[in-house]
């Protein structure tokens, strides 16, 4: 059963920015190993977006540009468009996706752009010091709503993955998380099962991923999992929501 | 005449919050001030520091690349600012965290064990509160009965805490006065 | 035993993530800061380690590496 | 109330409430988020009004609405966020709306870096939207400052009926200062009737109000220019604010700085004076309008060998000295953009470097 | 049978300057009977797009403000926010909600934003000359899909009721349509019942109105309606997608 | 190929094309959306990428993803657009790509009108977006030379990796007039492996590039705001670009104006110069950098009683004159901000009345 | 007959829905150019119109307008 | 000298056409030229115009209050235009269309039944080269044979359409010399 584990080559030797236990390290670390195993690091751009993960080009050995705040997705559009060869994702937080950049990623997957989205939801603005998100979870307290989400004031949470499958253009859209070893193998395959709907040309990919934000919640990693598990599985469930094919296929 | 206090540490050893009390007290005492955090992203390298300058003029720029005083909390945070403190700078360490020195011959060093005071006291928490009334006990940078005052405000609203906050001001001044 | 258990010392950040998710209990935050001020995980129970690399794949920092303990027969064998 | 220690972004919060201000929209950026989050706090205290809008570009107009039916509204932000609302305080312009806008600066261009800076004194002064607009400007040199012109810019605001920008920098919000509050403002502006969509029934007049800045024709379009034209023109006469230090010596040069930067060309001047030689600085506190006769007078003075425009940026206010001077003496710039301040020495060097 | 039929109060007297035929103005005239009926017209705040509809304020008799292009909910939230006893509605065309808007109306409609929008649904830029719209049909030619709308360059059209219906946050929102008497007498209960949640304080409504542009598709406004009806409508399918109550009611 | 008779935004597009441009990305807007749809059509016959962007926000950031990876990329728009795309401006000009942006400005502020009108000078030369950054602008004054311009524009944005924008108004975008097109630039820029995006593989070094503007260390964006700084500065030196009018007579005045107004003002100074008056001008075709010491050097001539900033503004481009002359003699200046453009009788009688 | 059929012919643009619509075929457009340019509606079968207000109900501009002709007794019962 | 034409009428009658083919004309002819149409949402309002102005020097502003000529084909054009145009200048007016007159004695006003004088050449959509063709012959703006070649380059990728057009564009010119 035993195998060896090591670095990715898409992955650097820089140890990242991140708090002990934040999970954006983890997606970094499935990236590089689909990027590997698919044998495309020569030709990949990845989009870091404006968040946590905004100096995420430090920790990739590939070319990568930086977005500004929720444009990841207008960017990709932009070299897809020029270059269709090369492999191209952007990497989007929820405050960067779902709230300033809902324009831009609504209409790059209604467009169908032939490029990969990870969305990493941890219900908070990590980078700017936990202020509310638009997936704050009903009740949950931020740096901005010191009461807790009134969902009577605010809304409800946003499902991203729900609300773009809603669209008409053929998409493969998924959501999965990090936060165990099972998962964290089902998140892997679905990012690689995204990047080669990229590789076939077939269509826009979209991968959220429920992660944590042990700083900004106040709790140490172990309870941010915990807390995870329990309060953000229950609304933002797992799964498959769309794919482009007519008979699923794995 | 303005002088610079840099307060340095990791992240949770509460050095926003010494570094607030003693402008705090400054401010008390009828000098101008001003408290300057550090901010932004570099706060998830897990570090946390803060300048307060105190003066008896208005305060021409508070970012200052050469302080006066140090009082470093953690090892990175002596490694980092010591080489930049002024000649004649008082210099505090935590010695129970720091086994280094300043390595440097023209700063006045304090070496305070303030977790193990704190310790002995019954928290870690009060370490800040120890560091910084030896600070302000051997930098005489303002009153210490107006600091003495500063702390009992700033844990106003949480009474409990007062007695224990009260007993780092007061060891922290006889680890001060001691050397 | 073919395979290596190895823990940057410098990279990890003392999440505790492995800890929690070992099946078998190996291993344990250490007393010692490391250079970034942060308490590494060791292996408090080697020994006891299967390499199925559950930490590895939890640890947020790939702090953590399994390497083959390469001898001759098996090298050429691949 | 004496004396409080308060950090500038928290003060500013504060002083908009105390301004009668209830009414805040603002999205999270860094070095400003502080504002917003004490707010979030203190707005439900009040009865008013707190918002996190999705994106700067909605909060834009999320305050147009909300100054077009009378209401006083504040927002904050920091460069990029304010780049994404030039659209709408173009448009805020043409409809006449007061709405007050703190730009807490932050380095640029582009994503930049979140250290103090002046580089927005372009977008801020001569208008980062399109068309014939301006916005008046006050530039704050401390957290105390800060609270007085928060409290000063929503009468201004509504005397113009025009946007006013306050400008500061990361080291305004971020820093503690001692700050004092002063009175309470009365809270309505007391024309809106006259152009408020207030809701007809609410009104004595029955005629309803439009908000709007669209005019097809040229003449109307024409006519509704020389109207802002004539509004800023007024600001020139009658806004000019600034600070002269220095000025009834023998000065040798004159120094030119705001904000966060004159602070340090206070001490540099102080400290040439220590060593005989005098230095005058004219401190815009009013970007827009720009103090330029006073400048001009300062410039011309005998013995004046230099006017130097020293800001944190790569050179933006110097062409205002440099039009406000207008030959008398020769202009030059000192300035950095990364985030360090420069220091009084340095300060110190350029300027004897500039002199004989 | 017969009954008395004419201008409503809340429109004015001024001749609009909508092509012949164009929908546009049913649609005025549909809000104005309501507004009449519901009797609000003096704390009514209507809002313009940019669009063929932005001289609309000269045709009605309220308060109006005029937006920029896409931004009327974000207004409308500034309006709702600080008067929450006015009565808000927006008018916006597709080019204006559906594209540039996008981040908007899913933001308002997220947050439960109290007021109402109309959405008029024509499939093109009616206004700048006839551009593709992000609700133009598949193969549907414009100034800028002179070949027609290739879903596979730029995906589906756009069905904007159904993916705000996507969001959790409770909202009434339908489709309808007033190309024929029958429908337009549907479409006015739709609006009036969406102001009708709005003064109980209860939830944004949106009604999308499939609508014609006569003028930028070539067609006579005859031929116009019949283009839709054979077309639009069986996209753009008419029905009632959400509403804020657990039983629908009338 | 002789000259043809064409309408100034679709000679604007086939000028995109000629110099090798086979990427746009624009959002519809009046008065320019003919240049989108005459590329609509155009870019598939070319084996081009033409996409209608969501909004202006999206738009500039497509054009720095394509700008990014290399390719040779162009929007137009006009005002309100403009404004959306501040930030990406800023953006842009941080990550030092070479765009090419076509502002074909209509009336301001806010929506405006449609008409011609040069209200966005500032916007354009001061800089819309935050932050130490310039375009270089380029101000067509007919259909002729708003194509000359664009072959132009495009070498001239790589050459200096920096955005270009050409500014024209609607009369330009609207007009038809004879044109000539010069033959095909060569396609590619010649050093983006250095820089661009495009994939590791299709280079011989095989380090991966970055694009990107966060700085957030305080040294390295100073840096940073140097190296953009010392290339503006080089602009200033190389690509100050005007055409002197009248300027080798004993002029009594000098006139500054550019782009629709200057072509006003050439007739006005024929007019005048048939009664006998002489009157110079200085047309700049790039407002940034902006012909000050020839400027400066008119105004200082004998004779010269004024110097007349005439433009389709409020008073923009008169700061600027007013900064390159320098007190050498009075600055004026004349404008209408409608649509409507000043008649050659009108700038006569504003020049007369200047004179004596 | 109490009701009254009134097209204001300054408003109507002549976009003929009014005339495809109307169930009686009373109406046709009209060879005169109005003020605007355009070609107006008229009743060219008055008698048939039963007053639906069908056409008033299409009519995209408000051009149509059904008044009752009120008779003293009706005017005061109502 | 700088000439300049106003064309006004419904949208539809062809008048940005004409417009663009005397301003082709004039090119041909070596003149500079520039032709202006109205743009944006006041075609909504069913009205279309353009000017084309000719030159012999590099044209200023092409945008005129006063322009020289006006070819007026429908009534609300010659209402807003005629009372524009300088002394002495044409104004043709498309009589089918317009029963009243240019109301100024100081013009030389030229009724043409431009309409009518097409559908008896088969149809009214040549209404606006007669009309044009008769503004050319009375004002000798261009070269009356060089119009011609331009209305046929104007058709020549629609062939059978050239024959119709040259018809009209001789009766628009015999209707302007009869006069
Ligand atoms: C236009 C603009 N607005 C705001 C910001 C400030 N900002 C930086 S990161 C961030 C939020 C990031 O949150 P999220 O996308 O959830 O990423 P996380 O940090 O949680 O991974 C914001 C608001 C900015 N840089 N630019
Ligand atoms: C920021 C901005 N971008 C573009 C425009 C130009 N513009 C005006 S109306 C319009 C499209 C309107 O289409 P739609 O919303 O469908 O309304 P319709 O005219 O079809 O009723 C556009 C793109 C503008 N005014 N402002
Ligand atoms: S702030 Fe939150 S999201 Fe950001 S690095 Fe820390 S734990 Fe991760
Ligand atoms: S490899 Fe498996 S058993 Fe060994 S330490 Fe890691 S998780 Fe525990
Ligand atoms: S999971 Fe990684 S970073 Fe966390 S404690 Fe274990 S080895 Fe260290
Ligand atoms: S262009 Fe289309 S939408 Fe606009 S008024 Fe005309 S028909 Fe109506
Ligand atoms: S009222 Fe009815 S019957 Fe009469 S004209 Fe109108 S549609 Fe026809
Ligand atoms: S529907 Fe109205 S506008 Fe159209 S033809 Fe009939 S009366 Fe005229
Ligand atoms: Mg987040
Ligand atoms: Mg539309």
């Amino acid at each position: 059963m035993a195998k060896t584990y090591k670095k990715p080559e898409a992955l650097s030797e820089q140890v990242t920015h991140y708090c002990p236990g934040c999970t954006h390290g983890v997606i970094h670390r499935l990236l590089a190993e689909v990027i590997d195993e698919l044998g495309i690091r020569g030709r990949t751009v990845g989009i870091a977006p404006v968040g946590c993960a905004v100096l995420a080009y430090n920790y990739f050995t590939f070319d990568f540009q930086e977005a500004a705040h929720g444009r990841a997705p207008a960017m990709a559009t932009g070299i897809k468009r020029v270059r269709p060869d090369l492999m191209v994702f952007t990497y989007q937080g929820d405050g960067d996706l779902a709230s300033i950049g809902m324009g831009e990623i609504i209409h790059a997957a209604n467009r169908g752009e032939k490029f990969t989205t990870i969305f990493v939801n941890n219900t908070v603005y990590g980078m700017t010091g936990g202020q509310m998100a638009p997936t704050t979870l009903k009740g949950q307290r931020t740096t901005t709503s010191p009461a807790g989400r009134d969902v009577e004031d605010v809304g409800m949470p946003v499902k991203m993955a729900e609300l773009i499958s809603a669209l008409e253009t053929p998409a493969y859209i998924t959501r999965q998380t990090v936060i165990k070893p099972k998962y964290i193998v089902r998140a892997k395959k679905a990012i690689k099962k995204a990047f080669q709907y990229q590789m076939d040309r077939r269509c826009f990919s979209l991968v959220e991923l429920v992660s944590t934000c042990p700083t900004n919640w106040g709790l140490t990693p172990v309870e941010a999992i915990k807390w995870t598990e329990e309060n953000m599985l229950p609304y933002f469930q797992l799964g498959e929501f769309k794919t482009p094919d007519e008979v699923e296929e794995d | 005449m303005q002088r610079e206090v840099m307060f340095a540490g990791f992240g949770g050893q509460g050095i926003l919050l010494i570094g607030n009390i003693l402008a705090h007290a400054a401010m008390e005492q009828g000098f101008e001030v001003a408290w300057v955090p550090s901010y932004g992203p570099e706060m998830r390298g897990g570090t946390a520091y803060c300048l307060v300058a105190i003066s008896d003029r208005p305060i021409g720029s508070p970012i200052i690349r050469n302080p006066m005083h140090l009082v470093a909390m953690n090892r990175p945070s002596l490694e980092k600012f010591a080489p930049m403190v002024k000649p004649n700078g008082v210099v505090v360490i935590n010695s129970s965290l720091i086994s280094i020195g300043a390595e440097r011959d023209d700063v006045d060093e304090l070496r305070v064990p303030a977790n193990d005071i704190a310790k002995d006291l019954g928290s870690t928490k009060v370490a800040n509160i120890v560091a910084l009334s030896a600070f302000v006990a051997r930098s005489n940078i303002v009153d210490f009965e107006v600091l003495r005052k500063c702390v009992q405000e700033q844990f106003a609203s949480r009474e409990k805490l007062i007695p224990i906050n009260m007993a780092a001001l007061d060891a922290g001044e006889k680890a001060a006065r001691l050397k | 035993m073919a395979y290596k258990h190895i823990i940057d010392n410098d990279r990890c950040k003392g999440c505790g993530l492995c800890v929690t998710i070992c099946p078998k209990n190996v291993l344990e935050m250490s007393e010692d800061v490391n250079s970034m001020g942060y308490f590494p995980a060791h292996q408090a129970r080697p020994d006891d380690c299967i390499f199925c690399t559950t930490c590895c794949i939890m640890c947020p920092d790939v702090a953590i590496t399994i390497t083959k303990v390469v001898e001759e027969t098996e090298a050429s064998e691949q | 109330m004496g004396k409080i220690l308060m950090k500038g972004n928290e003060a500013i919060g504060e002083a908009a409430i105390r301004a009668g201000c209830l009414n805040y929209f603002a999205y999270p950026i860094t070095p400003q988020s502080e504002v917003a989050e004490y707010l979030s706090r203190r707005m439900p205290e009040v009865g008013g009004v707190f918002l996190q809008g999705e994106s700067e570009v909605a909060v834009g107009y999320m305050l147009f609405g909300a100054a077009g039916c009378g209401a006083r509204v504040l927002t904050t932000s920091s460069s990029p966020g304010i780049s994404l609302m030039s659209e709408a305080i173009s448009y805020i312009s043409s409809a006449e709306l007061p709405v007050v806008f703190v730009n807490i600066v932050r380095g640029g261009p582009g994503l930049g870096g979140i250290l103090p800076s002046q580089a927005d004194y372009f977008q801020a002064t001569k208008g980062g939207g399109h068309g014939d607009y301006r916005l008046l400007v006050l530039a704050p040199s401390g957290v105390q400052e800060a609270v007085d012109m928060v409290m000063m810019a929503f009468p201004l605001a509504e005397k113009y009926r025009n946007p006013v920008m306050i400008l500061g920098d990361g080291l305004i919000g971020q820093m503690m200062e001692p700050v004092e509050f002063s009175d309470h403002l009365k809270s309505e502006p007391s024309n809106k009737d006259d152009w408020a969509t207030n809701g007809m029934d609410t009104r004595n007049r029955k005629e309803r109000n439009l908000v709007k800045s669209l005019f097809l024709d040229a003449e109307l379009l024409e006519e509704h220019n020389l109207v802002l034209k004539a509004k800023y023109d007024r600001m020139k006469q009658e806004e000019v604010r600034y600070e002269p230090y220095n000025l009834e010596t023998d000065y040798r040069a004159l120094v030119v700085s705001y904000g966060t930067m004159s602070r340090v060309c206070k001490t540099a001047i102080d400290n040439m004076k220590a060593e005989g030689i005098e230095v005058a600085m004219i401190r815009p506190q009013t970007l827009f309008p720009f103090p330029i006769d006073p400048i001009r007078a300062a410039a011309a003075k005998d013995g004046c060998q230099a006017a130097i425009s020293i800001e944190l940026s790569m050179g933006q206010m110097v062409e205002d000295v440099e039009r406000s001077v207008q030959g008398k003496c020769p202009v030059h710039w000192h300035g950095k953009a990364g985030g360090e301040i420069p220091t009084p020495e340095e300060v110190v060097d350029v300027i004897k470097s500039l002199i004989k």
